[in-house]
């Protein structure tokens, strides 16, 4: 039987992935996907925590993440375009002209 | 009259005013001199007036206090813009008025066609009205406006001719050093004012309530150190050791001010203080002993120098210095009013001798200019045998000489003889007395010595002015002579108001005018003295005579010396500067005390604050400041690296905070 | 199981809906515009704003939408701030906008969307209703941020400020994940009273750390060290008026979300955030001041500067006291015109392309141009809080705050930065007055609706400055309660 | 008169205002400044007038002003006799600061006048300020013109030298507001006003912590060694105006600052930072003499000079007693009027030959008569001449000092009378005297009409205070008096009330007349003055130690 620790400590390692690819990756998309990867370890703590406290709300944030996830891809990805447009070129070891 | 003290130093105050101000729209010089010659006169007559009055008065009565207007007040301290007359400061301002119409008058031949001649007389007046008020003060705070009022005018007067470098160092050594007096003064005023305050609760500066206040304060203690303070003050001012040698430097001033300031008045004042102040003087016998110490050692030490020195003021400086001695060594003694007295016949003879050497420099000055020649107007080697063309000043200034050297008749013989006696008799200093007295004894044959040797060198033997200049050497004019006229009579009648008792008695019981009349004032301080004396004294008539005796012929050992190698023989002085160079040198070169002060206290000073200047204020302390913002901009351009403009090294701090933060939460 | 509606009213959300009809209204209008004409849609998004401000009540407590949002004292005054600071941002924005050459016709919707954003953060008693704000505010940044899609620094802006966004967002949700795992539920109140009321969750590891991961979250968005590296890079290459946007009311938005959730939601943790922010205020006005004394680039040196007065105002915020909170209050609105006010001038210095921002170019301009060079000065001195300016008391308050609870070194700490942010402030006028003017600064053109931003700000500064007394009681009476 | 205070301090206020009005025509706005300045002047006149030799504050005015929170801040002014010779100092040096820069700046005049008269607004306030918050506000206020005046108008190194005046002073001043704000919320509920403040009765340990605060504060504006290195590059760099207020009423803040904050507010602290403090005076004392006398530039000289100055009034301060605080508030004012003036005739020379190098002069005497006269005022006004002004306080300094535990301290001190001549006439000869050897001071013009105009109020001033400084000294006492008791408040071995009161008290009683005449010594009776009968208890009077 699966019990609320499991869910909680697969989000727990689920996020960690996604903020280590945050750190590691180098592709901007990649990190967004990262990013991805974290809001959706936080999704399933939620679904967790809902299911686990018979209380509603949890899947009702969930439902918020997720929209709020797509509008900042959309976002997200036209930021890279318009990057990609005047650099040819979405490595973040190139996105450094600001520094210091 | 009494009332009217006030108009004494009110004169040249206005004098100072109209000729400061004016003088240089007047431009005649008759006017100027005048105007500033009235003033003082005017304060002489007003003087007069009061001594007239006082002499009136009972020796009970003699004794005025006016308050003009309340100066300086801060809770229990009280000083008034207030004069006193009594006994001691009447024969002041009589000197110093009278002695003082002398010299303006003499001044306005003298500094004839100077540029700023109504500089010079503004200041004369205003150190008239500075040594008026500084002798007429009746708190120690006014006369320390005099006292120091003095030291300004002294400045300026020496600094008369400003664009001589010369004339600028000296002015303001002298000023400088007569502020380290300043510096003891204060701390003296001080201490006495903090000490009745704090123990007796008389809080006061003003002398008569000293005076009153003066049976509290303890024999020796904290008197010794409010004393000696008082009389490093006067050593400033009156030129003693070890403060003394401004005064020859001084010389660079106009003739006149040396007469005036650096002879007659300005630096008795010291004298004076003392006088003033004996009833707690006294009380310090370890201070009355430093002082006749000093005095003595600077009457002997000056005389020396002055043997060897070729300027005829300077040999008249080391004079003055000598003869100060002379005064202070009657302080430390206890004889009071001999000292007053003999700063009055000193003031008589000094100033008849620097005017006299002021008549011979001036005609000599303007010889030598008419023949162009480039001959130092003031070196007693170019001159010889003046006393053909220059009769008068010839005259007075031997009378002079012979007074200063302590001949029978003349007035410094009184007042010398009566300090050398009371030297030796007064019972405060035990063994010591006989050393004091002997010491004097040999300065006052040094004192002869080279006051005939400068006659002589002068005066007498062959000419050794160029010959050019030869033909245009002349007498002064009237104005000139008839102070030395004046003064030349003081100087040789001036003693006979203060005959010793011995000499009195000779002719009838005459009483020692000037000791009755200063008694008052010195009555308290001789009881006081009474109280440590260590014996009877030694009062013994035949012994007297034999010291009265001795003297003279020590004066008169003195000129036969002077007479031999000046006159007789004059290969003598050569020979014996060849005989002992190192001696010679060294008391030409005044002992090298100059070079001395100049390598403790100068340099080092300067050194010293070159280095506070740039090694510690510019690199410690600035560089402190300086170095903390350093530091914090040094960390700035460091720090400012952690932005590296790289998106995941932002993303790893920010996590790197979290999990530190986390990790400083769950573990702690 | 009863079915209740919840009561809704939408008098709670007037501001914002009077705001999103106007924003999305725009939309519409900007297919209709020439591209010349643009700035009548900053006029029509300026009467939005004016509007929304008069719908701004005062005194009332409101609950609504289900205990989602309320309208009281605190949410009206940030409403007002942000109100002001999007009044001024598109006041100076048309005009920098044209000089760019760029068609910003969207730019008026997206800012009002912003501010929809911030409102509902300074609203939301519900942290579903905190991320909600904090996201629509958000996107509409990021886009706001890369506005300027030719400049490459403008590009690089928005993708830096969005990666970091993100990422930040995941710590911030991860967060409230926790807090509702342990506590049941998401709304602040019910959290307090959850957690007050049992030791079991106010002693749970995962109730602290879901009050750090927001910590987390909030430190970002008010760019609170070691969270603000994104700020001097982001705000360097954001067209300026955006800057200065995001300066003031974002960060004055996070605060807003930061204090109520903080005080209301989790006052059983105050001594362990208190501590918190006790290191995080002085990091951040250190590394702030710090850094910004070596900063040439203007825009820069006022990210930088922006950070440590996060800094002081999370000295307010370790104290918590009514001093210190109705400090941070007080010095966000004055921050708001000083900044912006500062930023105004910037504007109209800079040349085509960003150029011309950096200190250097601003030699002479004391001579060149007095007044505004003044202005400059007086928004300067404010910032670095000396008197007659707001700036001062604002400092004032949240320095005495932190006395007032015993943290003196804090406060201490505290005036030895701003006496070291003095150094950079003053520079800018060293070159502004000290310096021989190399320029003409010929193409500095004072539109009116500049003219009227500087003098909000300029009005905004001296006044509370020096008649601080209306101001300092509106906040007095604005403060965060339950 | 009601409002007499504020209209003084605001009436330069609305001559900035006047002045951002008017064209840019230069000799306009000068006089503009300069009448602004006058009128100021005349109106601050009124308060000597007015004013009641009584300890209390007088001229009051108490109007809400912050009311806020926890915090009650009010427009509380007024002044006592303490502060009213500051303000009359201000008031009187600033006419005279303006009409110094008539030639002299030449550029920007409009903002010049404008930083001038802000200036006065900051330091008026200052002075009158009974409330800690206002007086910090104003305090601050004057930093700024003054950062200004430096930096536009001054010598080469003018960046450097303003902004290290600001942020060094900037530093002390913000940590007093910490201390300010500690005291506050110590007080418990209430305003800032100060005297709430000085009935507190704080512990000793947090009054050692708050009182090391302000004197931070006020030492760096003092300045005290060793902080006082921004004091000569400011001097130096500044124009003749700025350096003229630097040092005669800016400095006067911080020993201000002593006499109405540090010390009332902290007495057991006080007492137990005297000897540190003396300490500091005297070496600074010494050692700012010492380095002064070294000085190439004649400003840095006289700033430096201005070091060992406030040296002397921080010693009189501090020893708390009648005469010390007296002469050290004399002090104050002389210290303002000597050195403004030297610092004016630096600026003379200056604006003739830009030069200030020593070096570069010698012999001007012979070719600048009347500045030569008046330079030698000055110099020996510097150096405490009696009858100047700088002796009547440098003496009741030295005797307050004598008198209280400070006595060791004092007799150091005293030996800054030598030194203090030694630099001043070193410089005035190697200045003045000498020949007239640089052919480009052959060509130096003798003060103008200005230029004397300038000087002879000052000059005036030197004489009247050195001369007749009762006026000044009565007004100031009853303050004082109350001052000593509130700083000895909590040292309980000292006595109550301070000898001196009495001793005062009595002398009013007795009132002697103008003038008397004493009789003969030996016929006085055998008692002590009248003045000096009363005797405290434990001090039996007539005994002989």
């Amino acid at each position: 039987m699966l019990s609320l620790h499991h869910y909680l400590i697969l989000s727990g390692i689920l996020f960690s992935i996604g903020a280590m690819g945050v750190l590691i990756r180098r592709n901007a998309i990649v990190i967004f996907m990262c990013v991805e990867l974290m809001l959706n370890a936080v999704n399933l703590t939620f679904i967790a925590f809902s299911r686990y406290l018979g209380n509603i709300d949890g899947q009702i944030f969930v439902f918020f993440v997720m929209t709020v996830a797509a509008a900042e891809a959309a976002v997200g990805l036209a930021l890279m375009i318009a990057f990609y447009k005047n650099r040819e070129s979405i490595d973040v070891e190139d996105i450094n002209l600001m520094k210091l | 009259m009494f009332d009217n003290v006030w108009l004494i130093p009110l004169f040249p105050l206005i004098g100072f005013l109209i000729n400061g101000f004016l003088g240089k729209k007047i431009k005649n010089e008759a006017i100027i001199g005048g105007i500033g010659t009235l003033a003082i006169f005017g304060s002489f007559l007003v003087s007069c007036g009061i001594l007239i009055e006082m002499i009136s008065r009972g020796p009970e009565n003699r004794v005025f206090e006016k308050v003009l207007f309340p100066w300086i007040h801060a809770g229990n301290f009280k000083a008034d813009m207030a004069f006193l007359l009594d006994p001691l400061s009447v024969v002041m301002i009589m000197v110093v008025t009278g002695v003082g119409s002398l010299i303006h008058l003499y001044s306005i031949g003298y500094m004839h066609g100077e540029e700023g001649f109504y500089r010079f007389f503004a200041y004369l007046n205003l150190f008239c009205m500075s040594m008026l008020l500084l002798v007429l003060g009746n708190n120690m705070l006014v006369m320390f406006i005099g006292w120091e009022g003095v030291g300004l005018c002294s400045y300026l007067l020496i600094g008369y001719y400003f664009h001589k470098k010369s004339a600028g160092d000296a002015a303001k050594k002298a000023f400088v050093m007569n502020r380290v007096g300043d510096f003891g003064f204060l701390v003296g005023l001080f201490t006495l004012y903090w000490w009745l305050g704090d123990n007796a609760n008389v809080w006061t500066i003003n002398f008569m309530e000293i005076k009153k206040a003066a049976h509290l304060l303890p024999y020796g203690g904290v008197v010794t150190v409010a004393t000696l303070c008082f009389f490093v003050g006067a050593t400033g001012k009156s030129a003693q050791i070890p403060l003394f040698t401004w005064l020859p430097d001084a010389m660079e001033g106009p003739t006149p001010v040396s007469a005036l300031i650096h002879a007659a008045t300005m630096v008795t004042a010291g004298v004076y203080m003392i006088g003033r102040m004996s009833f707690v003087f006294i009380k310090s016998p370890d201070t009355m002993m430093v002082i006749a110490v000093v005095g003595a050692a600077t009457a002997i030490f000056a005389a020396t120098i002055g043997t060897a020195q070729n300027d005829i003021k300077r040999v008249l400086a080391y004079s003055t210095v000598s003869q100060l001695g002379f005064m202070f060594l009657a302080m430390g003694t206890g004889a009071f009013a001999a000292g007053i007295f003999h700063l009055m016949t000193h003031a008589f003879f000094k100033a008849c001798l620097f005017l006299g050497s002021g008549s011979v420099i001036h005609a000599m000055h303007y010889a030598l200019h008419h023949a162009h020649s480039h001959d130092d107007a003031q070196d007693m080697r170019n001159m010889g045998g003046l006393r053909k063309s220059m009769p008068i000043t010839f005259i007075t200034f031997l009378v002079s000489t012979i007074a200063i050297s302590g001949i029978p008749g003349f007035s410094g013989f009184f007042s010398k003889d009566e300090i050398l006696w009371q030297a030796f008799s007064n019972p405060y200093h035990g063994g010591l007395n006989i050393v004091l007295w002997g010491i004097g004894a040999v300065a006052a044959c040094f004192t002869a010595f080279y006051m005939f040797r400068l006659v002589f060198m002068t005066f007498y033997g062959e000419s050794r002015i160029n010959p050019k200049a030869k033909s245009h050497l002349h007498e002064s004019p009237l104005v000139i002579t008839i102070p030395l006229m004046v003064l030349g009579f003081l100087a040789a009648v001036g003693g006979y108001i203060g005959l010793p008792k011995l000499v009195g008695d000779l002719f009838g019981g005459i009483p020692n005018y000037f000791e009755q009349w200063l008694e008052p004032v010195f009555e308290q301080a001789q009881e006081y003295g009474h109280h440590y004396a260590q014996s009877g004294g030694h009062h013994n008539v035949a012994l007297e005579w034999g010291l009265m005796g001795a003297s003279v012929v020590i004066a008169l050992v003195g000129i036969t010396i002077a007479f031999t190698m000046y006159v007789k023989n004059t290969e003598l002085p050569g020979k014996f500067t060849s005989t002992f160079p190192a001696l010679h040198r060294a008391v030409y070169n005044k002992w090298y005390i100059d070079e001395l002060y100049d390598f403790l206290f100068v340099n080092p000073c300067k050194a010293f604050g070159n280095f506070l200047w740039k090694g510690f204020d510019v690199l410690v302390v600035d560089g402190i400041v300086n170095g903390v913002a350093a530091v914090v901009k040094g960390w700035s351009s460091a720090f400012r690296y952690t932005e590296t403009g790289y998106v995941h090294n932002y993303a790893f701090v920010m996590a790197a905070g979290t999990v530190a933060i986390l990790g400083y939460y769950i573990f702690r | 199981m009863e079915l209740a509606l919840p009561q809704l009213n939408f008098m709670t959300i007037m501001p914002e809906i009077v705001l999103s009809v106007v924003a999305m209204a725009l939309l519409l209008v900007n297919v209709l515009v020439k591209s010349e004409e643009k700035a009548y849609l900053g006029y029509l998004s300026l009467a939005g704003l004016v509007g929304a401000l008069f719908t701004v009540p005062w005194g009332e407590k409101i609950s609504g939408f289900g205990e989602m949002v309320i309208q009281d004292n605190f949410s009206s005054f940030f409403t007002v701030i942000f109100i002001l600071c999007a009044v001024m941002t598109i006041l100076i924005s048309d005009g920098y906008f044209k000089k760019e050459g760029c068609n910003h016709g969207e730019l008026y919707p997206l800012i009002l969307f912003a501010t929809v954003g911030m409102m509902f953060m300074a609203k939301a008693t519900d942290l579903m209703t905190v991320f909600l704000g904090l996201e629509v505010l958000s996107v509409a940044l990021y886009v706001l941020a890369g506005f300027n899609r030719d400049n490459i620094k403008s590009n690089e802006a928005g993708l830096k400020y969005f990666l970091l966004g993100c990422f930040s967002t995941g710590f911030l949700l991860y967060g409230m994940a926790l807090i509702y795992g342990a506590t049941g539920t998401t709304k602040i109140v019910r959290i307090a009273a959850m957690a007050s009321g049992n030791g079991a969750v106010a002693n749970n590891m995962m109730f602290l750390v879901g009050m750090l991961l927001m910590a987390t979250g909030f430190s970002f968005k008010i760019a609170a060290a070691p969270f603000h590296m994104w700020t001097p890079d982001v705000y360097e290459g954001a067209p300026t008026p955006i800057t200065a946007f995001m300066s003031a009311g974002p960060k004055a938005a996070g605060f807003a979300a930061f204090l109520r959730v903080f005080i209301i939601a989790l006052p059983t943790l105050t001594v362990q955030w208190s501590d918190l922010l006790w290191i995080l205020a002085v990091l951040t006005m250190t590394t702030g001041n710090i850094i910004a004394l070596s900063q040439d680039n203007i825009k820069r040196m006022l990210a930088y500067s922006s950070i440590a007065h996060a800094g002081y105002a999370l000295v307010g915020f370790t104290a918590h006291n009514a001093s210190g909170v109705s400090g941070i209050l007080f010095y966000l609105l004055s921050y708001t015109f000083m900044n912006i006010g500062a930023f105004a001038i910037i504007v109209i210095i800079g040349k085509k392309g960003e150029a011309n921002n950096n200190v250097q170019d601003y030699a002479g301009l004391g001579v060149k141009r007095p007044v505004l060079a003044l202005c400059l000065s007086i928004f300067l001195f404010s910032l670095a809080g000396i008197p007659p300016t707001a700036g001062f008391i604002g400092k004032f308050y949240l320095f005495a705050g932190a006395v007032q609870e015993g943290y003196i070194w804090l406060a201490i700490i505290g005036v030895l930065n701003s006496a070291a942010s003095v150094y950079y402030y003053l520079r800018v006028m060293v070159f502004m007055y000290m310096k021989n003017p190399e320029e003409d600064f010929s193409w500095v053109k004072l539109t009116p609706a500049v003219m009227l931003c500087i003098l909000i700000a300029v009005a905004g500064v001296l006044i509370p400055g020096i008649i601080p007394n209306s101001v300092l009681n509106l906040a007095a009476i604005s403060l965060p309660l339950p | 008169m009601d409002y007499i205070l504020s209209l003084i301090t605001f009436i330069p206020l609305a001559g900035v205002l006047l002045l951002l009005v008017m064209p840019r025509n230069n000799a306009m706005l000068r006089g503009v400044a300069l009448g602004v300045s006058l009128v100021t002047f005349i109106v601050s006149i009124g308060l000597i007038c007015e004013f009641k030799t009584i300890a209390d504050y007088q001229f009051v005015e108490n109007i809400p002003w912050i009311k806020a929170g926890s915090f009650q801040m009010n427009y509380h002014v007024g002044i006592d006799g303490i502060s009213l010779w500051l303000v009359i100092l201000t008031t009187f040096i600033m006419p005279i600061a303006i009409l110094s820069t008539w030639t002299a700046v030449e550029e920007k005049v409009k903002e010049y006048m404008i930083c001038l008269l802000l200036l006065q607004v900051g330091m008026l306030g200052a002075f009158i300020s009974l409330d800690l918050f206002l007086f910090y506000i104003f305090w601050e206020l004057m930093l700024i013109p003054m950062y200004f005046i430096i930096g536009i108008w001054g010598g080469k190194n003018r960046v450097y030298a303003a902004v290290k005046f600001f942020i060094y002073t900037m530093v002390g001043s913000l940590l007093m507001l910490v201390a300010i704000m500690y005291v506050y919320f110590k007080a418990g509920a209430g305003d800032f006003d100060i005297t709430r403040f000085y009935s507190i009765g704080l512990d000793p340990a947090t009054q050692t912590w708050l009182f090391l605060a302000f004197a931070l504060a006020f030492a760096i504006k003092v300045p005290m060694f060793p902080l006082h290195t921004w004091l000569p590059d400011a001097h130096t760099e500044a124009p003749t105006a700025g350096s003229v207020i630097l040092a005669a009423v800016l400095l006067k803040m911080g020993t201000y600052g002593f006499v109405r904050f540090a010390i009332p507010l902290f007495p057991d602290a006080t007492a137990r930072f005297t000897p540190l403090i003396a300490t500091l005076s005297v070496i600074g004392i010494v050692y700012a003499s010492l380095v002064a006398m070294m000085q190439e530039d004649v400003k840095k000289l006289v700033a430096y000079s201005s070091v060992a100055h406030l040296g002397f009034v921080m010693i009189g301060v501090f020893a708390l007693n009648q005469q010390g605080i007296a002469g050290g508030m004399l002090q104050m004012i002389n210290h303002g009027i000597s050195t403004g003036a030297l610092f004016l005739i630096v600026g003379f020379i200056y604006e003739r030959r830009h030069t200030r190098l020593i070096t570069d002069f010698g012999g001007l005497s012979k070719q600048m008569p009347i500045f030569a006269t008046i330079f030698m005022i000055v110099t020996f006004s510097s150096i405490g001449l009696p009858g100047t002004n700088g002796f009547v306080g440098e003496f009741l300094v030295l005797l307050g000092g004598f008198e209280s535990k400070l006595r060791v301290w004092t007799i150091i001190a005293s030996s800054g009378v030598i030194l203090s001549a030694v630099y001043m006439l070193w410089m005035f000869q190697r200045v003045m005297f000498g020949e007239l050897s640089n052919p480009k001071n052959q060509l130096l013009k003798d003060l103008n009409v200005r230029e004397i105009v300038i000087m002879v109020p000052l000059i005036v001033m030197i004489f009247v205070m050195g001369i007749y400084p009762k006026p000044f000294i009565d007004r100031m006492i009853p303050s004082i008096d109350k001052l000593i008791i509130q700083a000895k408040k909590t040292q309980v071995a000292q006595l109550v009330v301070p000898a001196s009161v009495i001793d005062n008290a009595a002398a009013v009683v007795a009132s002697p007349s103008a003038e008397h005449a004493v009789p003969a010594a030996g016929t006085a009776s055998p008692d002590m003055p009248d003045g000096h009968s009363i005797l405290p208890a434990g001090h039996p009077a007539g005994e002989s130690k």
